[in-house]
């Protein structure tokens, strides 16, 4: 390509990527910001000392969203680790049928079984606990946790295991010394994604929380449904600044080869 | 195992202090219900969109609770009621009728007829609560929620009216009744829109065209009646539909919410918006949102006022300390810091001639907004709200009719 | 039938600063098999990239025939290359891949599939068109890959390492199919080794790269037996260098007096020898020796001699040297036409 | 322990959890779709909630929006990721912070994306300010609606503009291993740059290609908040008008409301099952 078309090919590209955050930066500090005005009449702190204060409930929100995320994540790999070894180093009979199933959630609109897993949850008295929504968080975190973790484990040679014990480890001296530091770079890369996942949750967490557990993305619409564009401008930065801060952390597993493990990951 | 698992993250969740059970406390005298609800905690969905109402409740309501009776209050922020109506008949129809998620709801109209119908709400209670001496039962408007008795069934929180807002710096003289408001649509094309029923503002004003169709309220007053409303009705569509070209996108669309009307307004696109609850508009040009030289009005044909209200539901775990809650946001202090302009500016629900004589003249002291009608010039005419068969009737017609 | 022509070539990778091909000329002979050698790093792929048009030249220019290619995009030189890898496309058959070329030239079906037909039993592929290349062997996968560029009927034919990733029993097969194809299509062929013996064994000529220049051009028996440096020599295995003058057609060096065959100039010069053309017992230029190990090496035993303190090699059959012990005196013989004065760089 | 039973330990609490709340749950929404509902008195299955919701002209248009939307997205979608890959692919100044961007573009939740997209394109919104700046309006009415819009115009671009990086990723991925030879080796068979294009590296990549845009299909067919912010009063998507069923007031409505998840569920089986399809034929160079 010709070096100043692909420039501005490039140009547009990062231009497109990052436009929608514009207008949400600069709402979260303007005071009165009216057609046509290209710029705010006033900036105000307000919006940020509003989601910032100790009884707005928006900090609440935001370490309740971590909580959750953060559980989720831990639990997913809990079942995905050993799932994912059963799919990546064994051939068995009906792995497409296992492999379909724990593919499903993933493809499937959460909207598909909502209302079901809704029914359910009510019965266990688990509708309007933290509890239950890391649990129906795990429906759509689980696949990718154990599909990246297949992955890993295809690719994982077992004779090393064989060799640890050999020397004399225990079954989970092997597991701490030599399985995991093999599947350590995925396993980030499966629990980065699972984080995501389940942090940009909404309507399994509107459902399963009952309003509740107000996860930030909960208050986030509520503001943004009542047109206060400075409040939501303000929590929709606040709510991107740890995925930020784990891709600038962890970058390098999100590129190439990882995201060729993940694969499947949620759009 | 699934059960077992969800026992053990039930375990993993708070206590609650179990206050199931209503018919108990309606036993009790108020001194045992208040040691009753202290160390509980109460869930109150409430909608969530106004940082300054948000801060009052968990600032200084939430504040007064904690220290004078260790209650926590949980404010939940909601966009719908109608959602957790929903959600409690969900509960209601999986048999959970002692463990429920919600405790108190700000509610009223259809939604309180959908909870007091479907057996949802904890009734006849009012009477133990200290403040609701304050209540003047007697006023229909407030012993009625949409014509719906209230019978114990809730407790009121404010009396709002609705108000029609526009920018004083674009348009000095607005329109003052139904009438000319119509002829001045007509004359200011793609100037005017409202928001598609149900949404609840919007569906409030087309009952004022509806009341309007019908040459006043006094046909309309009482139960739901077909035939009247056959008649009223399609000069009410006629009407709506005689606008429609002249409304915003040439009313090939209206908006969704009262949200996106307001945007319209806040930048010029639409003169007008309209709120059930004027003090909004002091609100949103506290915020920012909308000029300093927006102005809000009434109409001389009267404008529809109504009360809202919390309830308890019948399945709340927390129902005495949610009747503390409700208790201490009827007392004159809790209503006068809310009238005041920069907290709310919300207009009472209580009787103020029985309030205390330093609250009297707190209210008295209270300077309104500039930009929101003074209730008692509103309140010089007045319609009643319609029963909410009516209300349904209404929003069900203007979709086949109107908004098809 | 064309000549390949380098001339001057230079290109260097951006951001290196170094050239890896640093003013080559070359000419590769209509019709010959030639191969390109060269230890890694010499510059002999990217030679290759620069036929093929897959990089571009900084400087120089490269003609096929009469014609400059040194502009030209890498689809209009008539250059077929043949990587190392097969590279088969997977999404196609082998039917496919063989005929793609074919396809991009807009030939019609009936007619690629003739062609692909009769190649494919040229590569003794038979019936395995409809296949996926995964479905075959290494060895038939290689095979498929030169059809696809044989089949083109190149001018040049580019062949990148195309025995390296084959089983030594594939190899010999590999190798006669090259042989023989390039025999019957005389097409100009230039095949990119870094190992000798397959240079030896394939090609007509080769050309050595060394450090991004052609070190020597010629027939394989050159770079034994005339190498053209020390350098030359010793990537062929040349392991015996003298130092010495040249006076009146005899060398003087640490050795003693050797005769030389051809009539050489006076002046200084080094000497050098292939250790299999030593001998043992009287002949020309026979010197004692002693004994200072053997090694035995399978098919032959390599034998360390000592000649007035100079070491030399030399290679012998294993019963020639049976009875040979270390530190036995021998006599050996240095025939004058295996010497070999290196050319005396120019001043 | 036999591998079997080893296996089938290993694989134990994902098939609990997955099958006990997934299958579980979707069993009993089939159930509900079907009106069986004990607890409001309803005993007898029958098919009157899917008759109702495929004669109601709203279902059909709010299904026909929510396949426009995921249609065109992902087309697009997919459309600029292999251009965006292609560039990415190569060297150039800049070039990691525009990967950057694309992975940082990866962790922002549907929601913030969708609420950015809203202040930049409604009538009110950054573009219609620039619009009055330069002259072109007078007025926020004079602005296409493209917010909230009969079209869903707003919609798609936020899905352009959320998985576009997610389908670039994907493709760069795919494209590390795809060896840059294969295109050389083209080109040296006399393909011209396009045909290499064509015929060699589109081919290798489409299994990812499609296998992407079969999830962002997917995802933008049964997505809820985003329609919920950028969508127009009428006609719905399909899963906010199944969500607003769901929590009507009114009961009777359930059963539509379930059976309009049971057919949302139903298309994203035949989608999963397309997925597998795909992953099982593209072979090594699937992702």
């Amino acid at each position: 390509m010709h070096p100043r078309l692909r420039l501005l090919a490039a140009l547009a590209l990062a231009g497109w990527l990052v436009l929608p955050f514009l207008p949400l930066a600069v709402w979260s500090v303007a005071h009165g910001w009216r057609f046509p005005d290209l710029w705010p009449r006033a900036l105000s702190g307000k919006a940020w000392g509003y989601a910032l204060s100790d009884t707005a409930g928006v900090l609440d929100s935001f370490a309740l969203t971590v909580f959750i995320a953060l559980s989720t994540t831990v639990l997913a790999a809990l079942v995905g680790i050993p799932a994912g070894r059963a799919l990546g180093l064994y051939r068995f009979r009906g792995k497409g049928l296992v492999t379909a199933l724990l593919l499903a959630p993933a493809i499937l609109p959460g909207l598909a079984i909502v209302f079901g897993l809704h029914g359910i949850f009510l019965r266990l008295g688990l509708v309007g606990t933290t509890g239950g929504v890391i649990l129906a968080h795990l429906i759509p975190v689980l696949p990718y946790m154990t599909l990246v973790m297949a992955a890993v484990f295809s690719a994982f040679d077992t004779g090393y295991e064989d060799q640890a014990r050999s020397l004399g480890a225990s079954p989970a001296q092997v597991f701490r010394h030599v399985t995991l530091p093999a599947i350590l770079p995925g396993l980030l890369a499966g629990a980065l994604f699972a984080f995501l996942i389940s942090w940009s949750q909404y309507l399994l967490t509107l459902a399963i929380g009952g309003g509740r557990v107000q996860t930030l993305p909960l208050v986030l619409y509520s503001f943004a449904a009542s047109g206060r564009n400075d409040i939501t401008g303000a929590i929709a930065l606040l709510y991107i600044l740890p995925g930020l801060l784990i891709l600038v952390v962890t970058s390098r597993w999100i590129t190439g080869r990882s995201a060729a493990v993940v694969g499947t990951l949620r759009p | 195992m699934l059960r077992k698992l969800a026992v053990l993250l039930l375990l993993s969740s708070p206590a609650l202090a179990d206050t199931a059970e209503g018919e108990a406390l309606k036993a009790m005298s108020w001194d045992e219900i208040v040691a009753e609800a202290r160390g509980g905690t109460v869930n109150w969905f409430m909608w969530g969109g106004a940082d300054n109402i948000n801060l009052y409740v968990s600032d200084y309501v939430a504040g007064i609770l904690k220290r004078d009776y260790d209650i926590t209050l949980n404010r939940v922020p909601i966009t719908d009621a109608a959602e957790i109506v929903n959600l409690i008949l969900s509960e209601k129809e999986a048999g959970i009728t002692d463990a429920g998620t919600v405790d108190l709801i700000w509610i009223n109209g259809e939604n309180f007829r959908s909870m007091k119908q479907g057996g949802l709400a904890f009734c006849g209670y009012t009477g133990l609560l200290p403040n609701d001496a304050l209540v003047n039962w007697d006023n229909p408007a407030i012993a009625n929620d949409f014509g719906v008795p209230v019978e114990g069934c809730e407790v009121p929180w404010n009396t709002v009216q609705f108000a029609f807002a526009h920018d004083s710096a674009a348009l000095a003289e607005p329109p003052r009744d139904m009438a000319a408001l119509i002829a001045w649509i007509k004359a200011n094309p793609g100037r005017f829109t409202y928001p598609a029923p149900p949404d609840f503002t919007g569906s409030a004003f087309v009952r004022h065209v509806f009341t309007h169709a019908a040459g006043g309220p006094e046909s309309l007053l009482g139960p739901f009646d077909q035939a009247t409303f056959d008649a009223v009705s399609a000069r009410t569509w006629a009407i709506l539909n005689e606008i429609e070209p002249f409304l915003w996108r040439e009313g090939a669309t209206y908006p969704n919410t009262i949200t996106q009307l307001n945007e319209l307004f806040a930048n010029g696109e639409v003169a007008f918006t309209f709120n059930y609850d004027p003090a909004q508009f002091g609100l949103a040009v506290q915020a920012g949102t909308y000029p300093e030289t927006t102005r809000s009005f009434g109409l001389t044909d009267g404008t529809i006022g109504n009360t809202n209200y919390t309830l308890i539901p019948f399945n709340s775990p927390n129902k005495a300390a949610a009747m503390v809650v409700q208790n201490l946001l009827l007392s004159g202090e809790a209503q006068l810091e809310k009238a005041k302009t920069e907290v709310w500016g919300a207009a009472p629900a209580i009787e103020i001639s029985r309030t205390s004589p330093e609250v009297q003249a707190g209210f008295a002291a209270i300077v309104g907004h500039p930009s929101v009608i003074p209730a008692a010039e509103l309140a010089k005419a007045t319609l009643p709200e319609l029963q909410a068969d009516w209300l349904s009737a209404i929003e069900k017609g203007w979709a086949e009719q109107v908004g098809n | 039938m064309t000549t390949l022509t380098l001339q001057a070539l230079e290109m260097s990778y951006p951001g290196t600063g170094v050239a890896a091909v640093k003013g080559l000329d070359l000419v590769v002979e209509s019709g010959t098999l030639t191969a390109l050698l060269g230890p890694s790093g010499s510059g002999k792929t990217t030679t290759m990239k620069l036929i093929a048009g897959l990089l571009r030249a900084d400087r120089g220019d490269i003609r096929l025939g009469e014609r400059s290619i040194r502009d030209l995009p890498p689809e209009r030189r008539g250059v077929a290359m043949v990587f190392q890898s097969p590279l088969l496309f997977p999404h196609l058959t082998v039917a496919g891949n063989i005929g793609f070329g074919l396809r991009m030239r807009g030939l019609a079906p009936d007619d690629i599939a003739h062609r692909v037909q009769s190649m494919l039993s040229r590569v003794r592929l038979d019936g395995f068109g409809p296949r996926r290349p995964a479905a075959l062997s290494g060895g038939q996968q290689q095979r498929a890959a030169l059809a696809r560029a044989l089949i083109l009927a190149p001018d040049l034919l580019l062949l990148d390492e195309p025995l390296s990733g084959l089983d030594p029993s594939l190899r010999d097969e590999m190798r006669g199919l090259i042989r023989e194809l390039q025999r019957e299509t005389g097409i100009t062929t230039l095949v990119v080794t870094h190992d000798q013996a397959e240079a030896v064994t394939l090609s007509d000529r080769i050309a050595l790269l060394l450090d991004g220049r052609l070190a020597q051009h010629g027939p394989p028996e050159d770079f034994y037996r005339r190498p053209a440096s020390g350098t030359v020599a010793r990537f062929f295995g040349g392991v015996n260098f003298l130092s010495g003058q040249v006076r009146a057609g005899v060398f003087h060096g640490p050795i003693g007096p050797l005769q030389l065959s051809e009539h050489v100039p006076d002046g200084d010069g080094t000497l050098t020898i292939r250790p299999e053309a030593l001998r043992l017992g009287p002949g020309p230029n026979a010197h004692m020796a002693k004994v200072a190990g053997l090694t035995f090496l399978g098919t032959q035993t390599r034998v360390d001699l000592l000649i007035a303190g100079t070491a030399l090699q030399m290679l012998a059959a294993p019963d020639q040297v049976a009875g040979l012990r270390a530190g036995a005196e021998i006599l050996v013989s240095l025939p004058p036409d295996a010497l070999w004065l290196l050319p005396r760089p120019p001043a | 322990m036999t591998d079997r039973h080893r296996i089938l330990l290993l694989l134990a609490p994902a098939l609990v959890i997955l099958g006990g709340l997934f299958i579980t749950g979707l069993g009993l929404t089939l159930l509900r779709s079907l009106r069986y509902f004990p607890g409001l008195g309803l005993t007898d299955p029958d098919l009157s909630a899917y008759r109702a919701i495929l004669t109601s002209p709203g279902f059909l248009k709010s299904l026909g929006l929510s396949l426009w939307i995921a249609s065109a997205s992902t087309l697009i979608a997919a459309g600029l990721a292999l251009a965006a890959a292609l560039l990415l692919r190569q060297t150039f100044p800049g070039r990691a912070v525009i990967s950057f961007l694309v992975q940082l573009n990866l962790t922002i939740p549907h929601i913030v994306g969708a609420i950015g997209i809203l202040y930049l394109f409604s009538q009110s919104g950054s573009f219609a300010r620039l619009a009055h700046a330069a002259g072109l309006i007078a007025a926020p009415g004079d602005f296409p609606a493209l917010t909230q819009d009969p079209y869903a115009i707003g919609i798609i671009l936020l899905y352009v503009w959320k998985e576009l990086p997610f389908i670039t990723l994907i493709l760069l991925a795919n494209l590390q291993s795809i060896s840059a030879d294969h295109e050389s080796v083209a080109r040296s068979l006399g393909a011209t740059r396009w045909q290499a294009f064509r015929h060699v590296l589109l081919p290798m990549l489409m299994p990812g290609l499609a296998a992407a845009s079969a999830l962002v299909f997917a995802f933008a067919f049964g997505a809820y908040e985003v329609p919920l912010i950028l969508g127009a009063s009428a006609p719905k998507a399909l899963p906010v008008l199944a969500w607003q069923s769901y929590t009507d007031t009114d009961l009777s409505t359930r059963p539509e409301a379930m059976a309009m998840a049971v057919l949302i569920a139903l298309f994203g089986l035949l989608l999963l099952f397309l997925y597998m399809r795909i992953l099982r034929s593209g072979g090594r160079d699937a992702p």
